[in-house]
């Protein structure tokens, strides 16, 4: 399994906190084009979204990063703290 | 419990600018200069009144984040001690957000990495400000290109 | 006695930094950034062991001299609030010698008026050190040619 | 009269902290060179100083400045503060 977390204004969008999947992607990417099969407005919030912002196991990473069981995943906007 | 790194605090609590600079500097005598910056709620963004601030950030990966950017303020100057304090939850105008203080032997180190460590964190450190304005109505405040400008000064 | 300079002390008596800036701060929802620098007195300084450390200073002139480099630190950024507090009379290592604190509605302005202040201060404010070493020996500290170099780098 | 003051280790140099003196000095120059009559340690102290730092009335002034009655003239070495 895979443990994904969304963040502020995409956890409200998507109305979603967190959620457990399957170990299935190879990458990033493959798993947010996954999401996107959940309509709108998944496909927005995570594939048309240029500024979308991905951390795999508390590191920031991209789309590109690879991606195994076990492993915990963020979607979050551009940072705003200090 | 003893948290995994002792220079950085996450909390919701209110600090105490004095008695954090004093833990910060017990036991250094050849400190000389300290520097530190203390970010506080404005009572206006962008042109309109804020009521409520609330921070919400990404517990493990903030502290992590945090860490990195000051051992980095380290490996760039010579500092004897520094810390990082950010809070969390629900603020009003003009409550204290974050505290970073560095202590340095000479003074320019200290400014310089105090300086840096905000303008990293806050463009790589996974907090989220959201905005409560006249009526209620709540926004998430947007990134800044300015910031993004002032971490880039930093490139080396 | 109303001070003249009601942003600038000289004083003996220690100054409690949490207790400063939140006086600095009064009046201000527009705050958003506080940089304070605390000059401390170290226990070494050009290689010798330093146990007590004297200021003295020209009294009126000193006043005249911080209020000039405060005003200008005033024109040069835009600033909500700033002070500086410097200390005279016989010091141990570790004592908290100078404070200079300044408050801005955004970080960047705070942050280089501040070291500004510093670095004028440094150089312009009369006050001198003498210090005294193992056996009692004393010295007048030397002006420092890094000093001078950190102050023309705001040369307009 | 004039006001003269000296600091720090030029007060300690010459045993002097301040004194009064008749206001018949064009510029500082001219009393620099009146004080250095009195021998060493003045002359080496005021005249043969080019680190010498000069205040007339509370800001800082040269070896030209002008000085009149009433005027307070201050000596000092480089300042070490902060």
């Amino acid at each position: 399994m895979i443990h994904i977390l969304y963040f502020a204004h995409l956890r409200e969008r998507l109305g979603q906190t967190e959620e457990k999947l399957p170990a299935i992607h190879a990458t990033v990417s493959d798993l947010l084009v996954d999401l996107a099969t959940r309509g709108e407005p998944w496909k927005e919030a995570l594939v048309d979204n240029s500024s979308l912002q991905i951390a795999v196991n508390h590191d920031i990473a991209s789309r590109e990063t690879q991606i195994k069981a076990g492993d915990e995943i963020a979607f979050f906007p551009p940072v705003t703290g200090g | 419990m003893k948290p995994s790194f002792p220079f950085i605090n996450i909390q919701k609590e209110d600090f105490d600018l004095t008695s954090e600079i004093a833990t910060l500097r017990q036991g250094y005598k050849n400190i000389g200069a300290v520097v530190s910056f203390v970010g506080t709620v404005r009572d206006m963004n962008e042109g309109e009144n804020v009521s409520i601030l609330e921070l919400e950030h990404y517990p493990g990966m903030t502290e992590k984040a945090l860490e990195k950017i000051r051992l980095e303020a380290h490996q760039r100057w010579k500092l004897e001690a520094s810390l990082i304090i950010h809070r969390i939850g629900q603020f009003s105008p003009s409550d204290q957000i974050v505290l970073v203080a560095v202590a340095s032997q000479h003074r320019e180190n200290a400014f310089y990495a105090t300086h840096f460590i905000m303008d990293y964190l806050k463009t790589n450190a996974p907090f989220w400000k959201k905005e409560t304005l006249p009526g209620g109505r709540t926004r998430w405040v947007d990134s800044r290109v300015s910031d993004k400008e002032a971490e880039q000064r930093w490139a080396t």
